[in-house]
């Protein structure tokens, strides 16, 4: 499937990218991290530390083991700091 | 009712003017404004969001203070860009019934805008630009509610 | 720094326009209207006070509030009078350095309002007037501080 | 002495007057209020349950056994309800 993936933040910036179109078929979002970890290692020092990643598939905030079924758009951001 | 994301600044007073409960409907509203707070090293603070998802949040925070303390109305504006030293960041105003409707309400929105509300600060100061790192009590502050 | 008491209505944009904290100095600023609520009977609420007291009182509420959450500013005005629904009785504004101190800091200034600032309220309704009497908890509430 | 004393809300529409200026020698505020109760049924009804009245010394929130030594202004009212 192809996936449309945002980063913000400090993902961003480390990946060097606000989005992109990934083809994939990661059953759940790890398995998508996993993936991109070994694309480069830009992704891999982005992906390093899970506990200050949040995702969000089609735009709610989920977790690392929802499955990627139906989901079009995925995004990794740092915890929010809104308000 | 209403949440509003912009780049430009915002009036409270104006968005008051359009908050319902004037009439007589409500006997409590607070306002809340977050002001970009100087400090020594502080030059500008920048703020990221994710439009497609942002208003989708406010909405959802709004629309379960509303249910949760039958509020008379809330409106909830956010500003997104680069702001100056002493720039309003964002406000909301809540009219309720009562008073401890009205507290609570506000602080449950504000405890959830701060981790639920998809948006990023980046303080820009004169030696250096850092990330605002989430406070690990914002979030467990959710479990309050 | 002020405390009035006035019989003629307010503006919360123009007394916020009077409050410190937009320059850079507070991170939050939250204000509370009280407001005369209509239900089915009330006509008007009347408004009485002992002005030789009341300005006292409420200086040294806004002080107590003050040093113990270290704000950046605080304006309290309450009026008294003849007030028809849906007017404002009294409003509250404080900036403070964060969020929590400026709700914390609100918090308590309503709570010793209601049973330290010395007003009595009267409700003209259609049918009878009624002194409201104060609500025990209102008065145990102080024991939070 | 002589006391200026005040009276707010029912207590001032069950004695009828908003103040008054009185000579006693009592030396506490009870001991006031049961000179005024004695004085004229108004004041027996106005002070018939402490328990809803207030009293206040020169403008500062006082109780029943407060002395009147330097008192010049005494105030009786119900609990406050400001706010």
């Amino acid at each position: 499937m192809t996936l449309k993936i945002l980063y913000f933040a400090w993902l961003r910036e480390r990946i060097g990218e606000p989005s992109e179109q990934v083809e994939t078929n990661a059953s759940t979002v790890s398995d998508l991290i996993a993936e991109l970890r070994l694309r480069d290692e830009r992704y891999d020092f982005a992906f390093s530390d899970l506990s200050s990643v949040r995702v969000a598939i089609n735009q709610t905030l989920s977790d690392f083991d929802a499955t990627l079924d139906g989901a079009s758009e995925v995004a990794f951001f740092p915890p929010m700091t809104g308000g | 009712m209403a949440v509003i994301v912009q780049e430009k600044d915002f009036d409270l007073a104006a968005e008051l003017k359009k908050l319902a409960g004037f009439e007589g409907t409500a006997g409590a509203v607070i306002s809340f404004i977050g002001l970009v707070r100087g400090d020594a090293s502080l030059l500008a603070l920048e703020l990221e969001h994710y439009p497609a998802m942002t208003t989708k949040a406010l909405e959802e925070i709004e629309q379960m203070a509303r249910t949760k303390w039958g509020l008379v109305d809330v409106r909830i504006v956010h500003r997104f860009g680069r702001l100056q030293l002493g720039e309003q960041i964002m406000m909301v105003a809540v009219s309720a019934p009562h008073r401890r409707s009205a507290f609570e309400a506000m602080d449950y929105i504000m405890d959830f805008l701060k981790s639920r509300a998809p948006f990023w600060k980046k303080e820009h100061g004169i030696n250096n630009n850092i990330w605002v790192t989430a406070n690990l009590d914002d979030e467990e502050a959710l479990t309050r509610w």
